[in-house]
């Protein structure tokens, strides 16, 4: 007994030593964590889109906009003035006495190469068909003025095209200098690249030369962490300072912590359970309206994501310009949908508990879901079995149906093979959400999954679409969402709030929901804490 | 009256042979353990060997003639190994200090191993330099993964100089004596490319190599054919002569070494019953049933025995033994009355002077 | 014996290929919407995997050869470390259980050691990291390799090598293979011969042990590459298996390229540890020693 | 030694039987233990707790539950804990039993409280709650007071969880609310299925060929020679994790693999005895007698001599196969939800870890490391029963 007990202390002893030798990251430096690896530095040969690159592109390189997703509107960066031309003519003046981070001076020359560079080499289909559609030619007016010659058909505001990172010239026009860039990239953004190192930690100092406001964060640093466990121990031995995304189940381990602070920001992403109209029952809009009426959505969002988020009425989230308050989401009542239902001619025949259709067939459908590995997973995954079982209640079978991402893209973008599926959406700053209702794009890999088939809907779509009036234009999408919360196409879940976990020795720390470090400059650090 | 003189003569004949003893062993007691049991494998024995002579030790297996071998050498494996006795060698006791063992108590083993253990340096001192010893199985005891000179080299270094010429030497001079053709390609060649009877002359190359005052061959020839064999027991003696050490030979074969031996110990069941001494005349005259059986097996009449020997149990000796190791196969008991018959099976008899040798026999009382 | 290793060489190479073609079969199935059909990926990969001919990663900015040779020289060192380990704790279990032949709490540890062993790798990952809790109220299982401290590093690589020399019955194996070695080269008459020709018998044990344990480390170089890439997963030790862990986990990212040359070079270590045991075979075993 | 071998049986066999109780019981009875208890509640065996957890949860709960609504600096936020609340609510209340709690401060009758938010039949008179929560009100509710202070004329809003618990906490429960004991009784369920197709295609058509290829060695014998050689060099966990991930995470297609990967060990051990056994005098003089050959091949040799060997080829293939099934289901690509996996339970248990909930990790690995000794002792003892040499 006295044996182990003196192992035991040697243990101790040993932790004793080595928690005194962990270094903690201090000073002017920001260590953040990622839970996946980074991709190409040069942000045009990545093959996905996916935020953790967005992150520390945001740092080093800049476009000629910016959209802010907290002000809603777009901020000029390396242009200085934009004037809309006549015949679809768009011209942007750049600012004067701006560098890359090698000394040279951003030119319109380096802006029409990187536009080239995306649409006739980019590996993200959607950013360079968007372009390749939209812009026809750029013209170089003079060294710090570009013209960009646009297609008719661009309803949207031209400046949304123009927020791409801008790559200097003479590191993408050859091959061989283009190798070289994507091991050292060049930007003109705040920080400068330092090292990438294998395992996909990346190294940031401060951009000396600058040409805006400099932040006060001398160094960044990125790491890659698996899972959120690793992650979050990290954070709390203060190894590192920052988590971009706790999930909300796990926000209890950071919330204890004194020495860190949780920041939550919008999310652009809504959870929403897809109806498919070509199933014979869900077709019918009362049997969709028995099932959003019986699932208890403000309980399951507090009780597995601790209330913070938002119950939805519509497509949009309470970020957007869009979104209408005014529309409250349907209250829940069992009895209610157990009403409608009876009336629908559902009953239990045979007494199994669920109901039965007139033919004698149980009342069922498949809820197909994506089984990834992702960050609202296992929140999500709970929110599903509460469905489940509310649905049960009601006398409604639900059976799960558990796919591997391509699979399941199969299943919903192409085959429609599916009753139900738990969807969940993100937003682009255009908030131009036809392709998921309109019924052109009902055809094979189109966003219309469900087959939904509204001719007013197209109509307001088109209007929408042709309409330059601001005013005009929200106007119809609330009528657009009207329609929606009348007919019910969707489930509409919740959004959920994301929690950035800090360490308190940052404040000011403003973020930006998408780019996460747009307005790091503005970020302060107190010393000695 | 003429039996009496001839006792006489001998004694003085072993009186003068005694200021040329090699090793004496008194009576020396090996224990094993077999789960709760013991086994008493060898039961009080002594041995005498004189210095160039040949001495043979007969019993069947399993009658504690190895682990007599094993224990001269201080090679006993398993506990508790030697008990008690003593080991003379050259008039030094190998088994110095030995603790008096009572009981089969765990803290007595601990003891005795821890005895063991130390008395393994006077050991390591005698292996191989004084006393050589010579397996059954020649091939299985030559590393398999080593040639014969390699072997020899090192065997050479552990006991010589590190001249290479002198072991050269020394090796042709042994390969002549052993008969070898070609000494050439038994030295380059690995142990499993030897015949038997080459596998074994090269052990016993390898052996003489320390220049060793005894040698002790374990059933030298039990792997090889009969041919080879008398060849091999031949050299052997040859070779005692030529380099001037005592052999003594275990064996189970009574009849191959009949010839050669100067005197003959027979084992049973881990206690000796008769001891023959040999003249030149080879007269001999076992006293013993055993014995008597073994020499009929040699001669090829033992026939009818064989049957009735048939229900020997070998290797089962236990502590519970009482009585003569041969009663339950005695050929003689029959001829006694039951008196006698019950003496045999409940006292075990000691050795008696009788004629030029000693049994172990009640008849003879 | 020239002939013997080109034999099982060519043997290997052609046990190297059948088992790439197998892995090419199984990349093709995988289900991928964007892809061709199953033959034209299947020959692609298999093209890939026999002519090298490894690009950029596609979701990450590194060539593939860099991220993994990385990767794999952190499984190496794992594996190795592992291997070390085990050899030298069941070595001093036996050398300690000769010493004390008669000690009662040995012998318990020593059955505890061999049962405990039998556990998978994952239950002792996950009971490591909850005794690392107990002791520390926080879970190594992370370093950065480049810049974090010495101790840290050593501790991070501790867990997992403690974990994967325990699981699977590593230990286990390896303690009772060579206990068993040990008391059969006793036996051996030749042992006997050398003790009683008094000669050290040390360095002939040591010799003849070499090859039974590398038999074994060969049989089980398997087990451990499978046990290395859950434990690589656990404690984040970014190895191949992690690797291949992220490529078949992270969403939307068909590295798939990446994947087969971890697979790869898994596989090569297996043939070439074989290839390295045969050798030794052919040169030390007695059995095998040309007559 | 035949008393260590059968209470070595008896041992397992009982385990086995625990796991075939269980699977029965989650056929028959799947909502046995569905019940839902507070979230993280310790299991009810305390002793563990006081012996391995240094930091118990209550406190770490108290504090993190403790959300004050009004903005202000931590400072204050301490006083104003000191001052409006002396003594802390009960954080857990049972079902059917009354729940009390009275609020108190230091400065008397100068701070009054009123129930801003509570669940429904919850009763505040007086200043004081009471409450029977019934079977339905299991589970976490946030109780919210708003406390309004009259010498500071200021109103605050004081939130705190309250957790009821009722459900069979033997394990204790875990971040959902359910019941450790209810999910390892569920993950049960993942044992014995996937251990049989294993066998199958392991066990069985390694025994099968084996066989068929020991005793006619011919050139079909060599084909699966070598494609054993094949399976047997790639590592076991690659073949399965791409198993898994072609089969979209079906453990039944992933443990037909399981079968492949231990084919080729079961196949080359039975070929080997077949093969002793042919060239031994038995099987020529039966040959000679006239039996048939599949007589002496499936009689003789097979049912008489390898009889153990397969029974401890089949109880390391439960082993092995239960083996992966956790720890795919650990890395998450194994058992999807909502069904529910031993490995899945180890992988929540290390994430609670963080939050001091011990019991995830531990109980979990108890049941796994008795399950696979069961099948280890079960296999062992049969086998060294069967044993026609001993």
């Amino acid at each position: 007994m006295t044996y182990t007990s003196f192992l035991i202390k040697i243990f101790v002893f040993l932790f004793l030593i080595t928690s005194y030798s962990i270094a903690q990251s201090g000073g002017n430096s920001l260590t953040y964590i990622e839970y996946h690896p980074l991709g190409n530095l040069n942000p045009y040969e990545n093959i996905t889109l996916r935020n953790n690159n967005l992150r520390f592109q945001s740092l080093i390189y800049q476009g000629l906009f910016k959209y802010d997703f907290n002000s809603e509107e777009y901020v000029n960066v390396l242009a200085e003035t934009h004037r809309d031309l006549r015949n679809n003519r768009f011209r942007v003046e750049l600012k004067r006495n701006i560098y890359w981070h090698d000394g040279q001076p951003i030119t319109s020359q380096d802006i029409v190469s990187t536009y080239e560079f995306i649409m006739n080499e980019g590996k993200l289909p959607i950013i360079s068909d968007r372009l390749r559609n939209s812009i026809i030619s750029i013209e170089i007016n003079s060294a710090t003025s570009v013209t960009f010659h646009l297609n008719d058909n661009v309803t949207v505001d031209p400046r949304f095209l123009l927020t791409q990172w801008i790559l200097p010239h003479h590191l993408i026009s050859t091959r061989q200098a283009r190798q070289s860039f994507n091991r050292r990239p060049i930007g003109s953004g705040p920080y400068k690249f330092e090292s990438l190192s294998l395992n996909g930690t990346l190294n940031l100092t401060i951009n000396e030369k600058y040409h805006f406001k400099k932040p006060s964060i001398r160094q960044i640093r990125t790491e890659i962490m698996p899972d959120f466990d690793t992650a979050s121990l990290r954070l709390l031995s203060r190894l590192s300072d920052l988590l971009i995304d706790v999930p909300v189940n796990r926000i209890a381990t950071i919330d204890r912590s004194p020495d860190h602070r949780l920041e939550p920001y919008q999310s652009y992403t809504i959870h929403v359970i897809a109806f498919n109209f070509n199933n014979r029952l869900l077709s019918n809009h009362r049997l969709r309206e028995a099932i959003t009426i019986g699932f208890d959505r403000q309980t399951a969002l507090e009780q597995w994501f601790g209330g913070r988020g938002r119950v939805l009425s519509g497509p949009f989230t309470p970020g957007s310009p869009y979104f209408n308050p005014q529309i409250r989401p349907r209250t829940h009542s069992q009895n209610h949908a157990r009403q409608i239902l009876r009336d629908l001619g559902y009953s239990d025949i045979n007494g199994d508990g669920y109901l039965q259709q007139a033919n004698g067939e149980r009342l069922q459908f498949r809820l197909l879901i994506n089984n990834s590995v992702s960050d609202a997973g296992m929140g999500m995954q709970n929110v599903v079995q509460q469905f489940q079982e509310q649905m049960r209640e009601i006398g409604i079978q639900i059976i799960f149906q558990y796919e591997v991402t391509d699979n399941y893209d199969q299943r919903l973008m192409f085959d429609r093979d599916f009753d139900m599926a738990l969807v969940g959406w993100s937003f682009d700053p255009t908030y131009d959400i036809s392709y998921l209702f309109h019924s052109s794009f009902i055809r094979p890999g189109g966003g219309n999954i469900i087959s939904y088939r509204n001719n007013q809907i197209d109509n307001l779509f088109n209007q929408f679409r042709d309409s330059n009036n601001n005013v005009m234009r929200a106007n119809y999408m609330d009528s657009i969402q009207r329609i929606i919360y009348e007919d019910i196409p969707y489930l509409f879940l919740f959004t959920i709030d994301r929690h950035a976990a800090i360490n308190i020795r940052f404040v000011n720390t403003l973020i930006d929901p998408i780019y996460f470090f747009s307005k790091i400059e503005e970020w302060e650090i107190i010393q000695g804490l | 009256m003429l039996e009496n003189l001839y006792q006489e003569v001998l004694t003085l004949e072993a009186n003068t042979m005694e200021d040329k003893i090699i090793l004496d062993i008194n009576n020396l007691y090996i224990n094993f353990k077999n789960g709760s049991d013991i086994i008493r494998a060898v039961d009080g024995i002594n041995i005498t060997l004189y210095k160039g002579k040949t001495t043979t030790i007969i019993g069947e297996s399993g009658s504690g003639k190895s682990q007599t071998v094993l224990a001269i050498l201080g090679l006993t494996d398993g506990q508790p190994g030697i008990v008690s006795g003593s080991i003379n060698f050259n008039y030094h006791n190998l088994l110095e200090n030995i603790p008096l063992f009572k009981s089969t108590n765990k803290n007595e083993y601990k003891k005795l191993d821890k005895w063991f253990h130390n008395q393994q340096k006077i050991f390591k001192k005698i292996r191989g330099k004084e006393i050589a010893l010579i397996f059954q199985d020649a091939r299985a005891s030559l590393i398999p993964y080593y040639s014969i000179k390699e072997q020899a080299w090192e065997t050479w270094k552990k006991n010589n100089s590190n001249n290479e010429k002198l072991f050269l030497d020394r090796i042709f001079h042994l390969s002549k004596s052993l008969a070898f053709e070609n000494i050439e390609r038994i030295l380059s060649s690995y142990p499993n490319q030897l015949s038997g009877g080459e596998a074994q002359r090269a052990y016993i190359l390898l052996s003489l190599l320390g220049n060793p005052e005894l040698v002790i061959a374990d059933e030298p020839t039990s792997s090889l054919d009969p041919s080879t064999s008398k060849s091999i027991i031949r050299l052997l003696v040859d070779l005692s002569k030529e380099e001037n050490f005592s052999l003594l030979i275990i064996s189970h074969d009574l009849g191959q070494v009949l010839s050669i031996s100067d005197s003959i110990y027979v084992f049973l069941k881990g206690s000796i019953v008769e001891e023959l001494m040999i003249d030149d005349k080879d007269i001999i005259l076992p006293k013993h049933p055993y014995t008597r059986f073994l020499l009929s097996m040699a001669e090829g009449k033992a026939f009818r025995e064989l049957r009735v020997n048939k229900s020997i149990k070998r290797g089962n000796i236990n502590t519970t033994i009482k009585g003569c190791p041969y009663a339950n196969n005695c050929s003689l008991k029959y001829e006694k009355d039951e008196k006698f018959k019950s003496k045999c099976e409940e006292l075990k008899p000691d050795l008696k002077k009788v004629h030029q040798g000693k049994v172990a026999c009640w008849f003879y009382e | 014996m020239i002939k013997k290793i080109g034999y099982s060489l060519v043997k290997s190479v052609l046990n190297l290929l059948l088992s790439v073609i197998f892995i090419c079969v199984l990349l093709a199935l995988i289900p991928d919407i964007t892809a061709d059909n199953y033959a034209l990926r299947f020959k692609s990969y298999f093209i890939t995997a026999v002519t090298f001919n490894y690009d950029i990663s596609l979701a990450r900015g590194f060539y593939i050869s860099e991220l993994v040779i990385d990767a794999s020289q952190k499984t190496f060192l794992l594996i190795f470390v592992t291997l070390i380990t085990v050899i030298m704790i069941s070595l001093v279990i036996i050398i300690l259980e000769s010493l004390f032949n008669q000690n009662y709490i040995l012998q318990i540890i020593v059955t505890v050691i061999k049962t405990i062993s039998t556990l998978p790798v994952l239950i002792w990952a996950s009971l490591l990291i909850f005794f690392a809790f107990i002791i520390w109220n926080a879970v190594p299982v992370y370093a950065d390799l480049e810049s974090d401290s010495l101790w840290i590093k050593t501790l991070v690589i501790a867990l997992p090598v403690i974990s994967l020399s325990l699981g699977d019955g590593m230990l286990m194996d390896f303690y009772l293979k060579i206990k068993n070695e040990l008391s059969s080269l006793n036996q051996q008459q030749w042992v006997k011969s050398l003790r009683a020709r008094g000669i050290s018998t040390l360095k002939h044990k040591i010799r003849s042990l070499i090859v039974p344990i590398f038999n074994l480390v060969s049989s089980k170089i398997t087990y451990l590459i499978s046990g290395s890439i859950i434990v690589e997963y656990i404690f984040s030790w970014q190895g191949l298996g992690f690797l291949i862990w992220q490529v078949l986990m992270t969403p939307g990212a068909k590295d798939y390229p990446l994947l087969l040359a971890c697979c790869k070079v898994l596989l090569i270590t297996v043939i070439i540890i074989s290839l390295i045991r045969d050798y030794i075979d052919f040169t030390l075993n007695p059995h095998l020693i040309e007559k | 030694m035949i008393k260590a071998v059968s209470s070595k049986l008896i041992f397992g066999l009982t385990i086995l039987l625990t796991l075939v109780i269980a699977h029965i019981v989650n056929i028959f009875y799947p909502n046995m233990f569905n019940e839902r208890s507070a979230r993280n509640s310790p299991p009810s065996i305390t002793l563990f707790q006081k012996l391995l957890y240094n930091n118990p949860i209550e406190e770490i709960e108290f504090i993190s539950n403790w959300l004050f609504l009004e903005e202000s600096d931590n400072e204050e936020v301490t006083r104003f804990e000191r001052k409006y609340f002396l003594n802390a609510p009960n954080r857990t209340a049972t079902v059917n039993k009354e729940y009390n709690y009275r609020p108190t401060n230091r400065s008397n009758n100068s701070v009054i409280y009123e129930v801003y938010s509570a669940p429904p039949n919850f009763e505040f008179r007086n200043q004081e709650f009471s409450w029977i929560p019934i079977k339905e009100n299991v589970g976490a509710h946030t109780i919210i007071l708003e406390a309004y202070d009259q010498e500071s004329n200021k109103t605050f809003q004081i939130e705190y969880i309250l957790y009821v618990n009722s459900s069979f906490l033997l394990f204790g429960s875990n971040n959902r609310g359910e019941s450790v004991f209810g999910m390892i009784v569920k993950g049960a369920s993942w044992t014995l299925v996937p251990g049989l197709i294993a066998c199958f295609f392991g066990v069985i058509l390694g025994l099968f060929f084996g066989a068929i290829s020991g005793y006619y060695n011919n050139y079909f014998s060599n084909l699966i020679d070598n494609l054993s050689i094949v399976i047997e060099s790639i590592p076991a966990l690659i073949i399965i994790f791409l198993a898994s991930v072609i089969s979209g995470f079906n453990i039944y297609v992933i443990m037909i693999f399981v079968g492949i990967v231990l084919f080729p060990s079961n196949y080359e051990n039975i070929k080997q005895t077949v093969i002793s056994f042919k060239k031994s005098q038995f099987v020529e003089s039966s040959k000679e007698i006239g039996f048939r050959n599949t007589t002496i091949l499936w009689k003789d040799i097979i049912w008489s001599n390898c009889k153990t060997k397969i029974i401890k080829q089949i109880s390391y293939c439960f082993v092995f196969s239960i083996t992966i099934e956790i720890t795919l289901s650990y890395l998450q690509i194994g058992i999807q939800p909502p069904n529910i996996s031993w490995g899945m339970l180890l992988y929540e248990g290390r994430s609670m870890l963080l939050m001091g909930g011990y019991w995830l990790t531990v109980f979990p690995s108890m049941i796994i490391i008795l399950t696979l000794s069961g099948f280890y002792f079960v296999g062992e003892s049969l086998s060294r029963s069967l044993n026609p040499r001993s």
